[in-house]
């Protein structure tokens, strides 16, 4: 145990570490269960519960106080002592609660929703580990613990997202998830290299808190400098590049973010945990965590990166039809602005719109869950070839699921950030921050706060036409095929629960009283800089009024397009439209640019192995019959296959010398002979 | 008696036995083999658990730091003018060896419990498996160089016959290749160990000596001989040190393998029955890092360092080769076998680093290779037993077909591609920060090497992945129909016996790397200490 | 007369004096009659007797020479007149050969197609029992005569040997070849000593290099070169190897074997007593042999064992490999100090003894399959296990390759040019080190093809036959675990070369 | 001492001359028999060079004992073998023998060089055997030492050579005799 | 007086065209005689010189045995050729050449 901590309460590191490892026991003991038991269901939920309570005992405990450290020894290697502890700050039990929190209704939510699978206990055995891995991943104050649980991470999304094994689909879409996210993890790889070689010491208190070595480095004349050493600046990039790509794969950041849309194949209720609220945001969390190590101009870097993101995928949203797609653009549009936040220094927002995120857009998830399964229910009824996700074949579901409507409302108003809303709360302290920011910088930089706005107008439309096309006009479906009927509800309780509860929480009560000042936001007082200004400039009462009022207009548009049909329509084969609905062709690009070189790279290597590492004792042979390709090819073989070369050399090296054998005794006296006779006079000449 | 001789000839006796038995109690075969390694398996693990660690116990270069020792003298000659020649039994182990013999006993287990499916010829198969199992066993405890190189070469013929009787369609190929790369080597090694020999004098005796302690030590070079130091001698024009360490090099890195000396290995594994296939995988590799460390880097550590570069650069291309090679198999077993060149280029580049970080996880990767490696080979030759077909085309949705056999598969393919919890990790990860230490401890790498070593971690990930989603997932469709519906079974008891011992470890050295690390730390760390003081 | 008078008496008492000096040859000498008496009494039905009388009496040879031993303790012994010399290294080839040739005296009925030679095997004991008298004074000759003696001696008897079967083709043919090739070189080594006599005026070699400095270094250089003709036509080093593959093949098996180990064993304790006299003597102005046996040696490696590697037929395989074995001797040889001496014996023990076992491997699968060619060996692995084990055992041995004898004989004939190396820095004794590696890694293509057949080839044919030489198996089965015993433990031996 | 060397050269002419038929001639007969020439003549040559002892046992043992042992040899096997053996094809200038030539001459070349560099005549040794009066002249009879050597100093080849003769003897009459005969 | 030169000289002669027979005849017996040829001018080289040598005897007593031993070597040569000849119905070393490469 360290203890060079002031302040310590043992008891509270054991309700993290139990928080943290209860996930991993119900996963356990659900490995164990048969394939198809239904404990399964309510072991894991009870992990998380239990986790749940003891998460806001630490939360409670340690919420703005001094941080909280142990720690004790992991291995040794060499000299360096690798240590495994945990580390309890603002940021990491915010995560903590925050996590098991979303994690609980989900739960809840998935013990209806898997109901009917068979393997039942798997999924839940999956999910728990990922809880595991999740929760292990914001306490743990390591950074080889840190990447370890971030591929765990990785890893759990992958089973889930390949749940359904069978599903060619599903199959495809965990692989690129995992090789993308692997890309990550190289990156951060690299930079936990990166740190330790500079700083020794694998220790996030150490690095960036306690210490703040990172923070205390300086870059100067090309060379990183610190009180440990110094090493090539460029490395200082490296590790913040290698940082990004990280945070780039897991947050689904351009570029590499393709694979979160098709992560959609998983389950819904995975979709909703993971893949919107938890997983996706630890790497808004990694930053958070190693923020000191970006310097100004890599912070703006990534401003311009995030806005990007933010942007790009709020254009791809407004087309696509699938359900869990737009919800998937939108995530990666809501990251977008975290990170730009990040980018922007708006620190504290950005963890704050991170933790409203997660409960709206959790929410937003179930929401479709809900009526995918209700499509699903349609489809096998009447056994119609139908894709249950598409939006097309959906309308007027409000009447027939009105909790279910409600929530989406209350969801998707908190993502456009209308008034009264979480959303609206962290969003417009982003906007507000974004445009401070850019004050006094370059007009190029100004581009940010402004595609932020856009873009969030942007968000409005897609969230309308969401909405719209779902809940709103007539069930589309029914014109199509009439003869159908509907037999559809909101479901049971573990449906309408975890709802209802998210909807609560999306709502501004649970972060601030004041429903209109972010900065009134308790989490937002508390993770915000020391140095934040006060509401003293126009943007304070500029922004929220003129994003909201637009916003209003922007789905009204929508209502008008989609339901009531009386105004214009898209040009549905233009450029813009085309462009948008192919995700700006992305995936293609990489499928060309990326994957199938390699492809390629490997195929060759195994040519270049097969032919001619290998190859060459077939190549000698021909080439001994022209001595005019030997040449040719002799300095290969000479570098390369010395085996085959041999072969042959010895084969050639024997002929030569059974040439003399052509059994006629007078042909050996006479070689005898003169051999001897050359080699004497050669002796003497010499 | 010695433990280690005991260790080392346990399979010497118990051959003995199977040439006594009659062939008609050839059912018993399997039996005696298997007793026989797990008895060894008990005492390496004894071994293991009395070893002492502390400073005091590193080995390396200090003959009195070894443990377990046993040194006889064996052969001595007065040749008159030419001075004494010296021989002697002479095994210990320091941390280094004592995690690789723990290694290799458990995979000789799992290779027996896989030699179940042998059906002809068991005589002869068990009496050279217990051959090839002392050679083993004698190669990681040897500290004599001449007892080294006898056991070291003394693993070539059973392989040999194993590969070439028992091995698949092309194994007459396979056999003869995999002998002459590994010949090729081990007679230059000859020449460079008679050089050695003849150029240290054992300052107690006063005679040459083979005594690969004593090789270590610059002072017990005479003055002038050929690999004196201070002699700057040269062999056809260039160093002599350097030549010898180059030979030295190229006879463990053949083992090893390192790209372009690699191309045995795929067709040596593929042809190998399974048993085989995991000795090779499992432990015949680790012997060519093992002699790097032990005595290319210990005997010639001056050269190790000036060339450092080129080591850590023939490590990267293997590990970047091999991925890329990997990518393009369609048999499974060829895969994996690409996948361990990539891997033992990690061996490659931690102990080219020569910081304790690199080495130490090049020992461990060498460790959990063992178990990984074994395991994945295990699992190529389950499916390859029911329907003799490795080709991943062929397969489809194995994973609703044999839901035990894919969780299995999966686990050793998350091992493999370096998921954390899992040694591969560990190992990993850390020969890469040794790797990037290097440029700033002592400066022997560029830092890209570490860069270009990570990208091989994704490449990993990308074959691997591959492979499960062509062969494991989707809907089942089988090349063989219903006749290989019916064929594949899930994982019988035997066989999970085999393969959870080795998932174990991998786990277990993946949460408690300390298990390996707590043991070499003070021998790598006099290592470095050593290889710095040159 | 009247001038040899006053050194009548002394010189019959040098004969008297040298003879106890010379008893393992007496007995060979009377042993040889009472062979042959026993031979002509008896006939053709006399075999049994013949090779009971000829293997006890060398037996008893063998003691004899064991006695010696004791007799060298004191030095070097000069005998009959200049004729021999007696010293360490003579007789522990002595031994080794009578050794040898005692396995080979058994060998020689086991061969079922020797055996069926319708004039009967007797005859041939009492050939090779002079031939061995051959060998013992080729060990000891120091004398132009006593060398040109010998090995005329040895060669006659050689010839007689392989043109044995004189019913069979190939035998006849083999001896016709070899006879004209060996008649040739004794006529062209006759001349060479001719030269050196006239040159120098006596037989004596030690007066012989007293005068030399007298004389146009290149003329005498020339005689020894004519000189080593002979020698090497034994030696069958290159260019005076063409004849081998063909004897070794023609040749009866058992007479193969004798052929490529005993007299080979001789020729090289001649080379070591003969050569070392020119090259040290301090005015040797001629060319430098050591320099000329080492480009020899390495050319005589890389020819035999690179044509061996294309050869299917077993013996001539069998002769070609001997061809490059006789090459790395001879890199002990141009070592010329104790260590490659001794290391030269114990290399040329244990080639021979594995020789002699591949070759009654070689026998034995004749006897009971008939096989020839490398392709008849196809699947008989499994048939004949313990034969099959042994082959291979042998081949390890002959490849150098641990833990046979071969593998120790290689690594003390390495170290032994690498000490020698490290004094004179010759770049040819590297070179001949690295052809020796080298042609250690090509010897095992060849080597490896038998087991390959034996083993790794499969074959539908799956009769057994029922008739079996166990006494080639039995001596296969010895051989082999000797090369191992010797290969672990080579201190039992070498201790005392 | 013109006489003698009179009859040095013609000897060493009738040798040289009969060597070179019996080299070129196709005829085998014929090359026995001219090869008698050469014999005798070599057997004047050693008269010549005082080894009277030599020059019979020459006589007796190679023209009595060889080149008869050569000539029954084929008159035994019938004379359908002489007639086969002694056919010859081709011409007497044969391409085929160049190569032969050349080598010989070569090594013509190369012996007469190295005889002319040893200049065997001013050797020490031969001069000290002149001034140690070691020669021999013709009034010595060599027989009497020759006999008394072979008994002192060759004793061991003298009786070594006797066994290789009857080891010869066993040797070539198993070879010759005919198959199924004891 | 009569030189050693002069012996010598008719020898190396004597000794060439025995190699020229040995190489050159195709008949394994002229092959022989040509072997004798070289043989003779051995002993004419020992016999030369044999005449400084009156305490020795070392030339004539070599020639001695050089003659007994070439009668010896003789006769075992043509007891073989007979046997080849019964064989292959031909003497000619050309022709003879079963064991080959």
């Amino acid at each position: 145990m360290n203890n060079a901590i002031s302040y310590t309460d043992p008891s509270i590191f054991c309700y993290a570490i139990l928080a943290v490892a209860l996930p991993l026991f119900a996963a356990l003991i659900n490995f164990c269960l048969p394939v198809k038991s239904k404990a399964a269901g309510w072991i894991s939920t009870l992990a998380i519960l239990v986790g749940c309570v003891l998460s806001a005992m630490v939360f409670a405990a340690v919420w703005n106080q001094q941080p909280q450290h142990v720690q004790t020894l992991w291995f040794t290697i060499g000299t360096t002592k690798v240590f495994a502890g945990i580390l309890l700050n603002n940021l990491s039990v915010m995560m903590l609660l925050l996590v098991s929190l979303i994690a609980l209704p989900v739960h809840i939510y998935s013990t209806a929703y898997m109901k009917h699978d068979d393997r039942y206990s798997r999924y839940f055995t999956y999910l728990s580990f990922f809880c595991f891995s999740m929760l292990g991943l914001v306490v743990v104050d390591s950074l080889v613990l840190f990447y370890a649980f971030w591929e765990l991470v990785g890893f759990s999304s992958y089973l889930l997202i390949g749940f359904w094994f069978t599903k060619d689909k599903a199959v495809q879409a965990n692989k690129k998830a995992f090789i993308m996210n692997r890309i990550g993890d190289i990156g951060l790889l690299s930079a936990i290299i990166i740190i330790f070689a500079k700083f020794h010491t694998f220790d996030i208190a150490t690095l960036f808190i306690n210490d703040n070595l990172v923070f205390k480095s300086v870059i100067h004349d090309g060379l990183w400098i610190s009180a440990s050493g110094q090493i090539p600046a460029v490395w200082q990039y490296v590790a913040c590049i290698g940082v990004f790509m990280a945070v780039a794969a897991k947050s689904a950041q351009f570029p590499l973010h393709t694979w979160l849309p098709d992560a959609m194949e998983g389950p819904t209720s995975v979709s909703a945990l993971i893949h919107a609220a938890t997983m996706v945001a630890a790497g808004v969390f990694l930053l958070g965590r190693v923020y000191p190590l970006f310097t100004d101009s890599e912070l703006t870097i990534l401003g311009v990166i995030g806005c990007f993101t933010a942007f790009m995928a709020a254009t791809i949203a407004l087309t696509q039809n699938d359900l869990k797609r737009v919800l998937a653009y939108s995530t990666i549009s809501q990251l977008g602005y975290m990170i730009l936040a990040m980018g922007v220094g708006a620190y504290g927002s950005s963890l704050f719109h991170l933790a409203t995120h997660a409960f709206f857009k959790c929410l937003l998830f179930l929401v479709a869950g809900v009526v995918i399964h209700e499509m699903q229910h349609i489809k096998e009824e009447n056994n119609l070839d139908i894709d249950p996700q598409n939006i097309q074949y959906m309308g007027g579901l409000r009447k027939k699921l009105p909790v279910t409507f409600i929530a989406a409302v209350v969801g998707s108003l908190a993502l456009i950030g209308i008034p009264l809303t979480s959303g609206y709360l962290s969003k417009d302290g982003i906007l507000i921050q974004a445009f401070e920011w850019s004050e006094g910088r370059s007009a190029w930089l100004k581009l940010i706060p402004a595609g932020a706005l856009f873009t969030s107008w942007l968000t409005a439309f897609y969230v309308s036409r969401l909405i719209v096309k779902v809940f709103f006009g007539e069930f589309r479906l029914l014109k199509k095929h009439p003869e159908i009927k509907l037999h559809i509800s909101d479901g049971g309780w573990q449906y309408r629960v975890p709802l209802i509860l998210l909807a609560i929480c999306s709502l501004f009560p649970l972060f601030s009283l004041n429903p209109f000042f972010y900065e009134k936001a308790w989490l937002f007082e508390s993770l915000k800089p020391a140095e934040f200004m006060a509401r003293e400039n126009i943007y304070h009462t500029i922004i929220p009024i003129g994003v909201n009022i637009l916003s209003v207009f922007v789905m009204y548009a929508a209502y008008a397009i989609y339901v009531k049909r009386n105004t214009f329509s898209f040009p549905q084969t233009g450029f813009l439209y085309r462009l948008s609905y192919n995700q700006w062709y992305l995936d293609k690009i990489y499928r060309k640019a990326i994957v199938k070189p390699i492809l390629g790279l490997g195929k060759t290597c195994f040519w270049f192995d097969r032919n001619v590492i290998d190859g060459l004792i077939h190549l000698i042979e021909r080439s001994s019959r022209m001595v005019a390709a030997l040449t040719a090819w002799s300095d290969k073989h000479i570098v390369d296959g010395f085996l085959h070369l041999m072969a042959a050399l010895v084969q050639s090296i024997g002929n030569f010398a059974r040439k003399f054998q052509n059994g006629k005794v007078q042909y050996y006296l006479y070689s005898m002979l003169l051999i001897v006779l050359i080699l004497f006079v050669l002796k003497i000449l010499i | 008696m010695n433990l280690l001789t005991l260790l080392i000839f346990i399979p010497v006796l118990f051959a003995l036995v199977i040439v006594l038995l009659p062939s008609s109690q050839r059912g018993s075969f399997k039996y005696i083999t298997l007793l026989a390694t797990l008895l060894q398996l008990g005492i390496s693990i004894y071994i293991y658990l009395n070893f002492k660690t502390g400073a005091a116990s590193a080995g390396i270069n200090h003959e009195d730091q070894f443990q377990f020792v046993q040194k006889l003298p064996w052969i001595g000659l007065n040749l008159g003018s030419m001075g004494k020649l010296q021989i002697d039994y002479f095994v210990g182990i320091d941390g280094i060896s004592v995690t690789l013999l723990v290694m290799s006993a458990l995979v000789m287990v799992v290779a027996t419990l896989a030699s179940w499916e042998i059906k002809s010829n068991l005589k002869g198969f068990f009496l050279l498996f217990l051959l090839l199992d002392m050679a083993v066993m004698g190669v990681f405890c040897a500290l004599d160089f001449f007892l080294f190189y006898l056991f070291y070469e003394l693993m070539l013929l059973p392989l040999y016959f194993l590969i070439g009787m028992w091995g698949g369609v092309r194994r007459e190929y396979a056999a003869i290749k995999f002998f002459l790369y590994t010949l090729f080597g081990s007679v230059f090694m000859l020449l460079v160990m008679v050089g050695l020999y003849l150029s240290v004098n054992d300052p107690a005796t006063g005679s040459h000596t083979f005594n690969i302690i004593q090789m270590m030590n610059p002072a017990n070079y005479t003055s002038g001989s050929v690999f004196s130091a201070a002699a700057h001698q040269t062999i056809l024009g260039m160093p002599a040190r350097t030549v010898g360490f180059v030979v030295l090099f190229i006879a463990f890195a053949i083992k090893v393998p390192i790209v372009p000396l690699h191309t045995w290995l795929p067709d040596a594994h593929v042809e190998a029955p399974t048993p085989v296939s995991i000795i090779l995988a499992g432990v015949l590799l680790k012997i060519g890092g093992y002699g790097i460390i032990r005595i290319c880097l210990g005997i010639f550590p001056e050269i190790a360092s000036s060339g450092a570069f080129w080591l850590g650069l023939i490590g990267v291309v293997s590990i970047l080769y091999g991925a890329c090679n990997a990518l393009a198999q369609r048999d499974l077993k060829r895969l994996i076998a690409y996948s361990s060149v990539s891997h033992m280029g990690f061996v490659l580049l931690g102990i080219a680093s020569q910081t304790a970080e690199g080495v130490s996880g090049a020992v461990m990767q060498m460790v959990s290779h063992g178990f990984l490696s074994s395991m994945l080979f295990f699992l190529v030759g389950v499916v390859y037993n029911r329907v003799h077909d490795r080709d991943i085309y062929h397969f489809r949705g194995l994973g609703t077909q044999m839901p035990q056999y894919t969780a299995f598969v999966m686990v050793a393919f998350f091992a493999s591609l370096g998921l954390p919890g899992f040694s591969a990790f560990v190992a990993e990860a850390f020969t890469l920060a040794g790797t990037f230490k290097s440029p700033t401890v002592n400066g022997l790498l560029p830092y890209w090497m570490a860069i270009c070593g990570s990208v091989g971690i994704l490449l990993g990930a990308a074959y691997f992945l591959w492979t499960l989603q062509r062969m494991f997932f989707g809907k089942v469709s089988l090349k063989g129909g219903e006749v290989w519906k019916i064929a594949l079974t899930d994982v019988s008891i035997r066989e999970k016996l085999a393969l959870i011992p080795m998932a174990a470890a991998a786990l277990a050295l993946g949460l408690m790397p300390s298990l390996v690390f707590g043991k070499i730390n003070d021998s790598v760390l006099a290592l470095i200490q050593f290889l710095q003081a040159k | 007369m009247h001038d040899l008078l006053p050194h009548i008496s002394a010189q019959l008492t040098n004969v008297f004096g040298s003879i106890p000096y010379f008893m393992p040859e007496i007995y060979l000498t009377v042993l040889f009659l009472v062979v042959l008496i026993t031979d002509l009494i008896f006939g053709r039905r006399s075999v049994k007797l013949c090779k009971i009388v000829a293997c006890a009496g060398l037996l008893l040879v063998l003691f004899k020479d064991l006695q010696q031993v004791a007799l060298i303790l004191d030095g070097d012994h000069v005998i009959f007149g200049s004729m021999l010399l007696l010293r360490r290294s003579a007789v522990f080839f002595k031994i080794i050969i009578d050794l040898l040739s005692f396995i080979l005296l058994l060998n020689f009925t086991w061969d079922d197609r020797l055996k069926a030679h319708t004039k009967g095997v007797s005859d041939l004991y009492t050939i090779s029992i002079a031939s061995i008298l051959g060998l013992h004074l080729m060990t000891m000759a120091i004398n132009l005569l006593s060398v040109y003696l010998a090995i005329e001696m040895v060669s006659v008897a050689s010839y007689l040997m392989v043109a044995y079967r004189s019913e069979t083709a190939l035998s006849t043919e083999a001896g016709l070849k070899y006879v004209l090739f060996g008649a040739a070189s004794s006529a062209i080594m006759l001349y060479g000593i001719s030269l050196l006599y006239g040159f120098s005026g006596s037989l004596d070699l030690l007066n012989i290099v007293a005068q030399l400095p007298n004389v146009n270094p290149l003329s005498v250089s020339f005689a020894l070169v004519l000189v080593l003709i002979g020698v090497g036509f034994k030696l069958s080093f290159m260019p005076m190897h063409f004849w081998v593959p063909d004897v070794y093949q023609g040749a009866p098996t058992p007479v193969t074997a004798y052929l490529s180990t005993v007299p080979k064993i001789a020729a090289f304790a001649l080379l070591v007593n003969v050569m070392p006299l020119f090259l040290f003597s301090a005015d040797w102005k001629g060319i430098d042999f050591s320099i000329v046996l080492s480009a020899i040696g390495i050319i005589t490696m890389i020819a035999g064992n690179f044509a061996a590697v294309l050869q299917n037929n077993v013996k001539r395989m069998l002769a070609y490999s001997s061809i490059g074995h006789t090459g790395f001797a001879l890199m002990a040889v141009v070592t010329f100090n104790v260590q490659g001496l001794s290391s030269l014996t114990y290399y040329l023990a244990v080639y021979a003894l594995a020789n002699i076992g591949a070759l009654a491997l070689a026998s034995y699968f004749n006897n009971v399959v008939g096989a020839e060619e490398v392709e008849d060996y196809k699947g008989l692995g499994l048939k004949y296990p313990a034969a099959s084990v042994c082959f291979v055992i042998i081949l390890i041995s002959l490849t150098g390759i641990p833990v046979t004898a071969g593998f120790t004989g290689k690594l003390f004939v390495f170290s032994a040019v690498y000490s020698a190396y490290e004094q004179t820095h010759s770049i040819w004794l590297m070179a001949l080190m690295i052809t020796g590696a080298l042609t250690t890694v090509v010897s095992l293509f060849y080597y490896l093809k038998i087991p390959l057949y034996l083993f790794l080839k499969r074959t539908e044919n799956a009769e057994v036959a029922s008739e079996r030489s166990y006494n080639l198996l039995v001596l296969a089965i010895v051989i082999s675990f000797l090369l191992v015993l010797l290969g672990i433990f080579p201190n039992s031996i070498l201790k005392y070369l | 001492m013109t006489l003698v060397r009179l009859l040095f050269y013609v000897m060493s002419f009738i040798a040289i001359a009969s060597a070179l038929y019996a080299a070129l001639s196709k005829n085998l007969v014929r090359s026995i028999f001219i090869f008698f020439v050469t014999l005798f003549a070599l057997a004047g040559l050693y008269v010549i060079a005082l080894a009277d002892f030599v020059a019979v046992t020459q006589v007796v043992i190679y023209v009595g004992g060889i080149l008869v042992l050569i000539l029954f040899a084929f008159m035994l096997s019938g004379k359908e073998t002489l007639n086969v053996i002694q056919q010859q094809k081709g011409k007497f200038i044969n391409m085929a023998k160049v190569p032969a030539v050349i080598l010989a001459v070569l090594f013509l070349a190369v012996i007469v060089n190295i005889i002319l560099k040893a200049d065997a005549d001013n050797l020490p040794w031969v001069k000290q055997a002149i001034a140690q009066n070691n020669e021999i002249t013709p009034a010595n009879s060599t027989i009497e030492n020759i006999g008394v050597n072979l008994m002192t100093t060759y004793l061991l080849p003298f009786e070594a050579i006797s066994v290789l003769l009857l080891m010869t003897l066993v040797g070539a009459a198993h070879l010759s005799r005919k198959e199924g005969s004891a | 007086m009569i030189t050693l030169t002069d012996f010598l000289l008719v020898g190396a002669l004597l000794f060439c065209t025995g190699i020229y027979m040995i190489v050159s005849k195709r008949n394994s017996i002229q092959v022989l005689i040509g072997i004798e040829l070289m043989l003779n001018a051995a002993i004419l080289n020992l016999v030369a010189f044999g005449k400084y040598d009156k305490l020795n005897n070392g030339g004539q007593v070599f020639a001695l045995f050089a003659i007994v031993l070439a009668a010896a070597t003789t006769a075992v040569a043509l007891a073989i050729i007979l046997n080849v000849y019964r064989r292959y119905k031909t003497i000619d070393p050309d022709e003879i050449k079963n064991l080959r490469d």
